[in-house]
């Protein structure tokens, strides 16, 4: 009867398992790698919504990265004699208070609200990730001590936190504020970072690796943070939205970015006072701004549905 | 002796309960394996049987490596573990690998099967030279039955039998010598669980493997078995040939374990002498004093709160049992 | 003063509850408020020795009887009888000499003690060396004569000192309010028409009610209602929603919305708050003074001020308020825009170092920058000076940036006068040595015009000296001067008729409200 | 449960003290960086040095420490330590009153739109929530994403100007042209900023704006958490038992599902103590956001210490609160 | 004992006392997912008599969970559809009821145990209200009474000091005694048909025993139908009248429990029996079933089963599947070639 069960395997006896339940349609000759990764990106942009907020990014950084691409007027080619005049073909989104082109200036302005973002971002994402790493995986004294890091940094009030130290360090700038945001955001991520590694570094599959002889920094790096990346990277994208908004606030605090700087946030808290009589100073700026954030987010919805295994 | 690959000496864990922050202090332990004598041969296969909590998988997880032993001894190959350097002890276990229970956790999901079977190679690169890795890998993928083409494979695109099987690859990459299998088909449905058995079996076989074979499934544990150990709240309380504990189990506890196993044949029902045990397994925090199974035990008397009973051979049976009545009742084919 | 008959002839007049608009005062106290919202509340409780007419601008006895002196240097006050404080304390002549002491000596902390730096006998009170100790408690130039006299003896001539004394530092106080100055400056002891209704509610509101220990002419409304508010918009907001009878001030973006909505109940005066742009004299780029020159003559102020202040303020010509007595307009040559001028002054003076940056400073958060980047961008439209700011300093280290002389640039700064009379404008911002002199200008001619004009006979008499010192300036130029602002207040339907005093501003006891 | 709360009361203090250190250290820095806020008081005006002199000791800022730059001043911040802990002194603001008395009176303030913000916020964003996750993918479901998550990306400021702007000054303008809306209505609610007539009605408005920035994530975590629980067994073992769907949903599923939301408001209390900077400074409420921005600006540093640390034990004992509240909540959760 | 308070509050219309407490015809569910349907359940039938015990028999994912769901009527739909069949109790459709009478029916009539008991009970609830709400939304007992019938319950289902232990959490209390706490809930309003989701299959041997006793003393007292669905040959052996195999939404094999151990004649049934390792049959070689069970977004044309069929020939890979052949005149098989296989021994 055995040569029944045993399906033409080379070795005999093992039974070949087939093509699996899950494998795709056999296409025959290649194997094509795919990945989770690969599977969030296929469907990711099969999503509308997904795709929609990506190009909106896509536009918003490309603003930053090359403005000369999207404008040839000198935002800083001003004239008080044209102060606050209406949208027109010459200046589309009008001029400002100071009779600067509008319009350049929202162009130029996406690269600091962008670069904060950013930096502010990767700087959480590195930092935040690397010590929640280090917390969960190791725990103890180690874990003690970041932990109460974090609650100490945590148990600051964002907003007051950020006014407290942009008004002691008082150069305001995009490096500082973007050192800011991190010193004040890294705990969260470094939380969630921890929270995974703690509920991952138990997994069988670390143990399996542990088993085979592998080191710490192996299991670390190599098993525990690319399975804890996917809620951090979810969060990150909706802190770099945040983070636009948070610039502006800060602006309109009083601590933000400062003149001449120009970001979005620094132009709708000049002409917020206008938003009665020339609603468009206000609308442009803050119409990027929300554009930006609402894509941040709609993306960071759209990478966690797709990241979930609940999902597939 | 010189055929024992594997031997455990009073192998202990206590996992402490603490309180406080600053100041921790102990309360209690959880005494999850408590003394556990033990000799693996060359080429055998020891099954470890018992019910959930009872300590099978952490005594598992100290044999590997994974969790430090309390206290006692254990000796690969003759040599003391808890008494070699750290080095020494990472090259000492290549010799034992482990396949794990549950083939849907057990495999990280973000590395290809190439990278998960290959891990071992990176992590003790004297094994195999870099360039013929691959070629291993494949070697091995070719071994326990799957097609060495999946090697860019990820392992959600596997049913759980072929997961099954990359695990066991895994654990061969190493050529050790003593594979330590926590419930391997557990999870596994019957029809897929009999592929994996057969190709366990088949390996051993082939590489003069020697099992550790854990299960709770004890009709699986005896076709594969040589010889059983039964465990119970972190302690082993009978130990024998395969023959000797299914066909003549002396351990009260044994007895009523073999008994509750429902056995596929109509014809028997009703017949056989059916041991219905009450109450819980108590806590391992907490265990009885004596003799641990006395709380569930009909036949327990005084002496049995008192005294703990040895794990030795007593007058009424021949095989090393740790009760103070050991004798010999046939259960499985009671009243053929 | 009149009696206090007048008002109930005028029926309709006198009554009701004004509301107004004001922000957290910083101390209730004649010695400690400082500040424009206790000044508002303080000029209600308390009455001092002079007050100032509401058009003109000329000092008026109140409680003084007279104040007189031969050599400018020292005068004698005498008092009108029978005032007392809201406790029954009587308003004599020891009620002034114990606020101005108490106020001088240092280690009481308190903010009007700066106004004492006039009467003799301040240095010892209020030494100037780093840490030195006070030598005495009191004032050697204050000196009883009797209960209702008293004579102040000064450290130099000053002709302008009658004109000092309606400022709220000078303000009388009662003994017990200096024995607790704290309690008192919560439920304060006043002297004036109106005593306070409850205490303090801080950052929410201060009640005031018509004082029966007020023999003087009594105020107009029944109550007035402080209504606290830290930021001028929502204040605003608020008396668009008709919770406020008078709105002192307006957010300066509102002014053209509020111009359109409240156009008849507006109440629009030129200010004296002068706003300028100093020229750090102490850094090489700026000793010539033909780069001054220029650099003022690139400026379009009037553009500025219709493009960022909606047409709020008065372009300056002059460095004192035009309101003054004594001011003229024109007197700074170079405050109109002339680019041929300008390039022609900045060639004459050697130009402008190659790829220098011109640095404007202004402290931060305080909406400075908008209108200095416009000043920038002018200057280099004008010149080619390309520029770059410095707006990140808080106010406390921009002071002191100023106070050490460390601008590397033209900087922002404001000046309010202390008193109606135009030496305010001079000696504080250009004296040599004066405390105010940030821009480190020295000149003998000026210095001693001032000292003429200081010991002239009256007031009238010092003028034309005072003037002569501006023309000075108007060549010099050590600061730039960019425009006095234009007061700006609106008031609700409630409000009959809207009184506002040159200089102590929005008069809320002589505001009446319609009757209904 | 004592034993509990004793112990993360303990766990408090290093945190508090971190805090206050930290922000000891920043204000030091600030003093020693760009100087003495107390010069700032004169403005224009340079006040005689004797003057300064006294206000500056008045104020604390005499400690020589504060002239070298970087120096932690360890002896003033153990001073000020002392000054809290033993004698209750946070010391004065710059106009010389007790920052004790300053916070009395601002925090019933920001207490009241807190709770108001919180509830709005509870409310509103639970109900969303649990529409939004029974009808999952539906238009409903939709429609509260995409309005809460526009709401979060609407910075704060500018929702709040243009509430006051339209909802206080124009449409309260409209409703109080009418004579039938009472005054509480039109007066008290639709207002432009607080009023003290209307001590509660007036909070209402930007206590819900405040409560607004956190409505979305109310009702995302609501959504998700719903839909998670909805295909819970015990949620089927519910309908099993032929129960009505609004039992099965308001007993069997609400109650599970909000146990993470609780969680999230509490945190959110401390982060919407920051967002009420704003909203204070817009609404014109006389209370702890307004008053820390303010003495952050001045540079008061007795007061920001103080305020904040305040706050920071209001926003850990609401973290208490929120752990007992899980515990009362969530049975699993068991504290020895 | 308190009868009284067992008396069926509802009466359900269109009752048959004397039709089958249970019967499945034909039916077909299908999951509507995203990546394609899935037909988890395809013509099941069968019927229950009472006092009988049937077993569903079949491997993961086959649709026993699925069938269970859709006669509970507690499918979550979407993505789940019934496409097809009738679920009839005592004669009535319950398809076609209304759910306010749907509702009627479960618990009181037909209840259900899932397989793991800590995630069907409620957390957050204590073991008592959760037994006691039974009493008060079906019976519209009072508080007390429904507790004091809660803790009967607690004593019949064997959970020592009962009194005490009403109070507890669900996650205080132990494996065993958390699916006694579900089998006291499925009996509390004593129904005529009990549904059991594999039981036993996360307990330990020994508990397993106790459960199934007691189930099985329950049965007996109550003369209740019994629908065991396990995949578990050992157990069905035991407690078994009737056994239906499943394979991919298919019942392939229908017989009396001896007739089936005996000879099977679906090759399926067969190659499971084969693959069992049993206690008391030790040495030869494990014959397994090659191969795996095919998706259900993608099953095979013809038997289901063909692939993985030593038996199979072409016929076997065309469709239409296989109908079920009478094998004897109380057993039914769905193989072609059923007398073959049942004659290979
Ligand atoms: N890290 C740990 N900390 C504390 N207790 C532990 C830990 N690991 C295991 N235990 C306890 O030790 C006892 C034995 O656990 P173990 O996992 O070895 O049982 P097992 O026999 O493998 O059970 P199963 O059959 O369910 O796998 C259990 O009571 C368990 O709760
Ligand atoms: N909610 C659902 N959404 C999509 N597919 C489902 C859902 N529930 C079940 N299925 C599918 O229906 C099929 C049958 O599932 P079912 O739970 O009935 O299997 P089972 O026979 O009970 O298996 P097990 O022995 O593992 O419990 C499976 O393939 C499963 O993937
Ligand atoms: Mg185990
Ligand atoms: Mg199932």
């Amino acid at each position: 009867m055995s040569d029944l069960t045993s399906a033409g395997s080379a070795v005999g006896g093992a039974p070949v398992g087939g093509d699996g339940p899950t494998t795709e349609p056999s296409a025959g000759g290649k194997e094509r790698s795919t990945s989770l990764w690969a599977d969030a990106r296929r469907q990711l942009l099969r999503d509308p919504i997904f795709v929609i907020a990506f190009l909106y990014i896509v536009v918003v950084g490309s603003m930053a990265a090359f403005p000369k691409l999207w404008t040839s007027q000198d935002p800083r080619a001003c004239s008080t004699d044209r102060s606050r005049v209406s949208p027109s073909w010459e200046h589309p989104f009008g001029t400002d208070i100071l009779g600067c082109d509008y319009y350049s200036h929202a162009i130029y302005g996406a690269r600091p609200s962008m670069v904060i973002a950013v930096m502010a971002t990767s700087g959480i994402v590195i930092f935040g990730g690397l010590l929640g790493l280090l917390a969960g995986y190791y725990g103890g004294w180690v874990d003690t001590i970041i932990s109460r890091l974090m609650d100490i940094v945590l148990s600051l009030p964002f907003l007051l936190g950020a006014i407290v130290f942009l008004t002691v360090i008082k150069r305001q700038n995009i490096w500082t504020i973007a050192l800011v945001l991190f010193a004040l955001a890294w705990p969260t991520i470094a939380r969630i970072i921890r929270g995974s590694v703690i509920s991952s570094k138990d997994l069988d599959y670390v143990h399996a690796a542990k088993a085979v002889g592998a080191r710490n920094s192996r299991l670390m790096f190599r098993h525990i943070l690319p399975n804890a990346i996917a809620p951090m990277l979810v969060y990150a994208t909706i802190v770099l939205g945040a983070f636009v908004a948070a610039e502006a606030t800060l602006t309109f605090l009083g601590v933000g970015l400062q003149a001449p700087a120009q970001s979005w946030g620094t132009m709708i808290s000049v002409h917020q006072v206008y938003f009665l009589e020339d609603p468009w100073l206000l609308l442009f700026p803050c119409g990027l701004l929300v554009g930006t954030v609402l894509s941040f987010i709609l993306m960071g919805d759209a990478l966690r549905d797709a990241l979930d295994p609940k999902f597939r | 002796m010189s055929d024992v690959v594997l031997e455990t000496r009073d192998l202990v864990k206590h996992f402490p309960l603490t309180r406080g922050i600053v100041f921790k202090k102990q309360y209690g332990a959880v005494q999850a394996v408590d003394g556990v004598n033990l000799q693996l041969r060359r080429g055998e296969t020891l099954g470890i049987v018992g019910e959930s909590g009872c300590g099978k998988s952490t005594l598992a997880r100290m044999l590997v490596g994974l969790e430090t032993p309390t206290s006692g001894d254990l000796f690969v190959q003759g040599r003391n573990m808890s008494k070699v350097g750290a080095e020494e002890r990472r090259r000492g276990r290549r010799n034992i690998q482990l396949v794990m229970q549950d083939p849907y956790t057990s495999l990280n999901p973000r590395m290809t099967v190439g990278d998960i079977i290959g891990e071992p190679f990176e992590v003790h690169p004297d094994v195999v030279p870099k360039g013929k890795r691959r070629a291993k890998v494949q070697e091995l993928l070719d071994l326990v039955g799957l097609n060495p083409d999946h090697i860019n494979r990820y392992p959600h695109q596997f049913s759980g039998g072929q997961r099954q099987r990359i695990g066991i690859a895994r654990a061969l990459a190493l050529n050790p010598e003593i594979i330590l299998c926590d419930e391997p088909v557990s999870a596994l449905d019957v029809s897929i669980q009999a592929q994996v058995i057969n190709l366990l079996e088949k390996l051993q076989a082939e590489l003069g493997l020697s099992y550790i074979f854990i299960a709770h499934d004890l009709s699986v544990v005896r076709h594969i078995a040589d010889r059983v150990a039964v465990m119970y709240l972190g302690k082993i309380i009978e130990i024998g040939t395969e023959d000797e504990i299914y066909d003549k189990p002396t351990h009260p506890y044994t007895q009523a374990l073999l008994s509750a196993v429902p056995v596929p044949d109509p014809k028997l029902r009703g017949q056989r002498d059916q041991i219905v045990l009450t109450g819980d397994v108590p806590s391992p925090a907490n265990p009885p004093s004596g003799c641990r199974f006395r709380t569930r035990c009909w036949k327990a008397q005084d002496i049995c709160a008192e005294q703990e009973p040895l794990l030795v051979v007593r007058d009424k049976s021949d095989h090393p049992s740790a009760c103070h009545f050991a004798e010999v009742r046939d259960v499985v084919h009671a009243t053929e | 003063g009149g009696g206090g008959d007048d008002s109930n002839d005028s029926s309709g007049q006198s009554g009701g509850t004004l509301r107004v608009y004001n922000s957290e005062p910083a101390f209730l106290t004649p010695s400690g408020g400082d500040d424009e919202p206790s000044i508002y509340v303080l000029r209600q409780l308390y009455r001092g020795l002079v007050k100032y007419n509401a058009e003109t601008s000329a000092v008026e006895m109140d409680l003084a009887e007279s104040i007189e002196s031969d050599d400018q240097k020292v005068w004698t006050i005498k008092l009108k009888s029978g005032y007392t404080f809201d406790n029954g304390e009587p308003v004599n002549a020891d009620a002034f000499i114990r606020s101005w002491n108490f106020a001088a000596y240092a280690p009481n902390t308190q903010n009007n003690g700066y106004f004492m730096k006039r009467i003799a006998g301040i240095k010892d009170v209020s030494p100037e060396g780093e840490g030195a100790e006070p030598t005495a408690k009191e004032l050697s130039g204050l000196k009883k004569v009797d209960d209702l006299t008293f004579t102040v003896e000064l450290e130099a001539p000053f002709s302008g000192f009658p004109t000092t004394v309606g400022y709220v530092g000078f303000f009388p106080m009662a003994q017990a309010c200096v024995d607790d100055i704290k309690a008192c400056s919560e439920k304060p002891i006043g002297n004036g028409p109106y005593k306070m209704d409850g205490s303090w509610q801080h950052n929410v509101a201060i009640n005031l009610v018509r004082s029966d220990t007020w023999k003087g002419e009594p105020g107009k409304p029944d109550r007035i209602e402080y209504k606290i508010f830290a930021d001028v918009d929502a204040g605003y907001a608020a008396f668009q929603a008709g919770e406020l009878d008078v709105m002192f001030t307006l957010p300066p973006a509102r002014y053209k919305e509020a111009k359109a909505t409240y156009g008849d109940r507006m109440y629009e005066q030129p200010g004296d708050s002068f706003t300028y742009v100093g020229m750090p004299l102490y850094q090489d780029d700026f000793k010539d003074k033909r780069i001054r020159q220029a650099l003022s003559l690139s400026i379009d102020r009037q553009s500025i001020i219709d493009a960022v202040f909606d047409g709020r303020f008065t372009p300056a010509t002059g460095f004192v308020a035009p309101t003054f007595e004594g001011a003229r307009e024109g007197v700074c040559k170079y405050c109109t825009k002339d680019v041929e001028k300008a390039k022609q002054l900045l060639a004459e003076a050697g130009g402008w170092p190659a790829g220098k940056k011109l640095t404007l400073w202004a402290n931060a958060g305080a909406g400075h920058d908008q209108w200095l980047q416009a000043v920038g961008d002018q200057i280099k439209e004008a010149l080619g000076i390309d520029y770059e700011l410095k707006v990140n300093l808080q106010f406390p280290e921009y002071l002191e940036t100023a106070d050490k002389k460390n601008f590397t640039g033209p900087y922002r700064l404001g000046w309010g006068p202390d008193y109606p009379f135009m030496e305010t404008y001079l000696y504080p911002l250009y004296g040599t040595g004066a405390g105010s002199n940030n821009s480190g200008y020295t000149n003998e001619a000026f210095d001693n015009l001032l000292k003429e004009g200081d010991s002239a006979d009256s007031i009238e008499a010092a003028i034309p000296s005072y003037q002569k010192a501006e023309d000075i300036l108007g060549e010099d130029l050590p600061v730039i001067p960019m425009w006095f602002n234009k007061v700006g207040a609106v008031y609700s339907e409630n409000v009959d008729q809207f009184v506002w005093n040159a200089v102590s501003d929005a008069d809320y006891g002589a505001t009446s409200l319609k009757q209904n | 449960m004592g034993r509990y709360v004793i112990r993360r009361l303990l766990q408090f203090i290093p945190t508090v003290l971190g805090t206050m250190f930290l922000l000891h250290y920043m204000t030091s820095l600030a003093i020693q960086f760009s100087g003495n806020p107390a010069r700032a008081l004169f403005g224009d005006r340079t006040p005689p040095p004797a003057l300064l002199q006294a206000i500056t000791e008045r104020l604390g800022y005499d400690n020589p420490c504060l002239d070298q730059r970087g120096n932690p001043c360890f002896g003033l911040f153990l001073d000020r330590l002392q000054n809290i802990f033993l004698h209750f002194d946070f010391g004065v603001n710059l106009r010389q009153r007790e920052v004790t008395e300053l916070v009395a009176d601002a925090i019933p303030f920001t207490l009241k739109l807190l709770v108001i913000a919180i509830v709005f916020e509870a409310v509103v964003g639970i109900a969303a929530g649990v529409l939004a996750g029974l009808r999952g993918g539906s238009f409903l479901d939709y429609t509260v994403k995409i309005s809460t998550v526009f709401v979060i990306s609407v910075p704060i400021f500018v929702l709040g100007l243009v509430v006051r702007e339209f909802v206080g000054v124009k449409l309260g303008n409209v409703l109080r042209g009418q004579d039938w809306i009472p005054d509480l209505i039109s007066v008290g609610v639709f207002t432009p900023g607080f009023k003290a007539d209307y001590p509660f009605a007036s909070l209402i408005i930007p206590g819900m704006v405040l409560g607004a920035v956190s409505l979305a994530t109310t009702a995302r975590l609501t959504r998700t958490s719903i839909m998670e629980n909805i295909r819970a067994d015990y949620v089927r073992t519910a309908k099993a038992k032929g129960l009505t769907n609004k039992r099965v949903i308001g007993v069997h599923t609400l109650r599970n599902s909000l146990i993470p939301v609780i969680t999230f408001l509490g945190v959110d209390i401390g982060a919407a103590m920051g967002g009420a900077v704003v909203t204070e400074t817009i609404f014109n409420v006389p209370g702890i956001g307004r008053l820390v921005t303010m003495s952050a600006r001045t540079g008061e540093s007795s007061v920001v210490i103080g305020v904040v640390t305040m706050l920071v034990l209001v926003v850990l004992i609401a973290n208490l609160l929120v752990d007992l509240m899980y515990a009362v909540l969530d049975p699993r959760i068991r504290y020895e | 004992m308190s009868t009284d308070v067992n008396v069926k509050m509802d009466a359900l219309a269109g009752v048959d006392p004397n039709a089958l407490p249970l019967q499945v015809k034909n039916l077909h569910v299908e999951f509507r997912t995203r990546n394609g349907i899935a037909h988890a359940v395809n013509g099941v039938s069968f019927d229950l008599r009472a006092g009988e015990t049937r077993a569903i028999l079949g491997e993961s994912g086959c649709g026993k969970s699925v069938t269970a769901q859709a006669i509970m009527g507690i499918l979550d739909t979407p993505p789940g559809f019934i496409t097809g069949g009738e679920i009839l109790y005592r004669g009535v459709d319950l398809l076609k009821l209304p759910e306010s009478e749907r509702r009627k029916v479960r618990a009181n009539r037909i209840a259900m145990i899932f397989q793991d008991a800590l995630s069907a009970l409620n957390p957050v609830f204590t073991v008592g209200f959760q037994l006691a709400e039974l009493f008060r939304k079906h019976r519209g007992m009072s508080r007390k009474d429904a507790k004091a019938r809660a803790i009967e319950l607690l004593d019949l289902v064997k959970i020592p000091a009962a009194s005490q232990r009403v109070n507890d959490y669900p996650h205080q209390f132990s494996g065993g005694m958390r699916q006694r706490v579900m089998i006291a809930m499925a009996l509390a309003l004593d129904p005529e048909v009990l549904i059991a989701d594999e039981p036993t299959t996360a307990l330990d041997v020994t508990v397993q025993a106790q459960i199934m006793a007691l189930l099985a003393e329950l049965q007996r007292e109550r003369n209740m139908g019994l629908v065991l669905i396990t995949h578990d040959m050992g157990v069905v052996a035991d407690v078994a009248d009737q056994i239906s195999v499943m394979y991919a939404g298919r019942v392939i094999e229908e017989a009396g429990v001896n007739d089936i151990y005996a000879s099977p004649a679906h090759p399926y049934t067969k190659g499971l029996l084969e693959s069992i390792p049993r206690l008391d049959l030790k040495g030869h070689e494990l014959s397994a079933i090659k191969g795996l069970p095919p998706m259900l977004t993608n099953i095979p044309p013809g038997c289901a089963f063909n692939p993985r069929c030593r038996y199979a020939q072409e016929v076997c890979r065309q469709d239409p599947a296989p109908p079920l052949y009478q094998v004897s005149p109380s057993r039914t098989a769905a193989c072609h070639f059923w007398k073959e296989v049942k004659g290979d021994e």
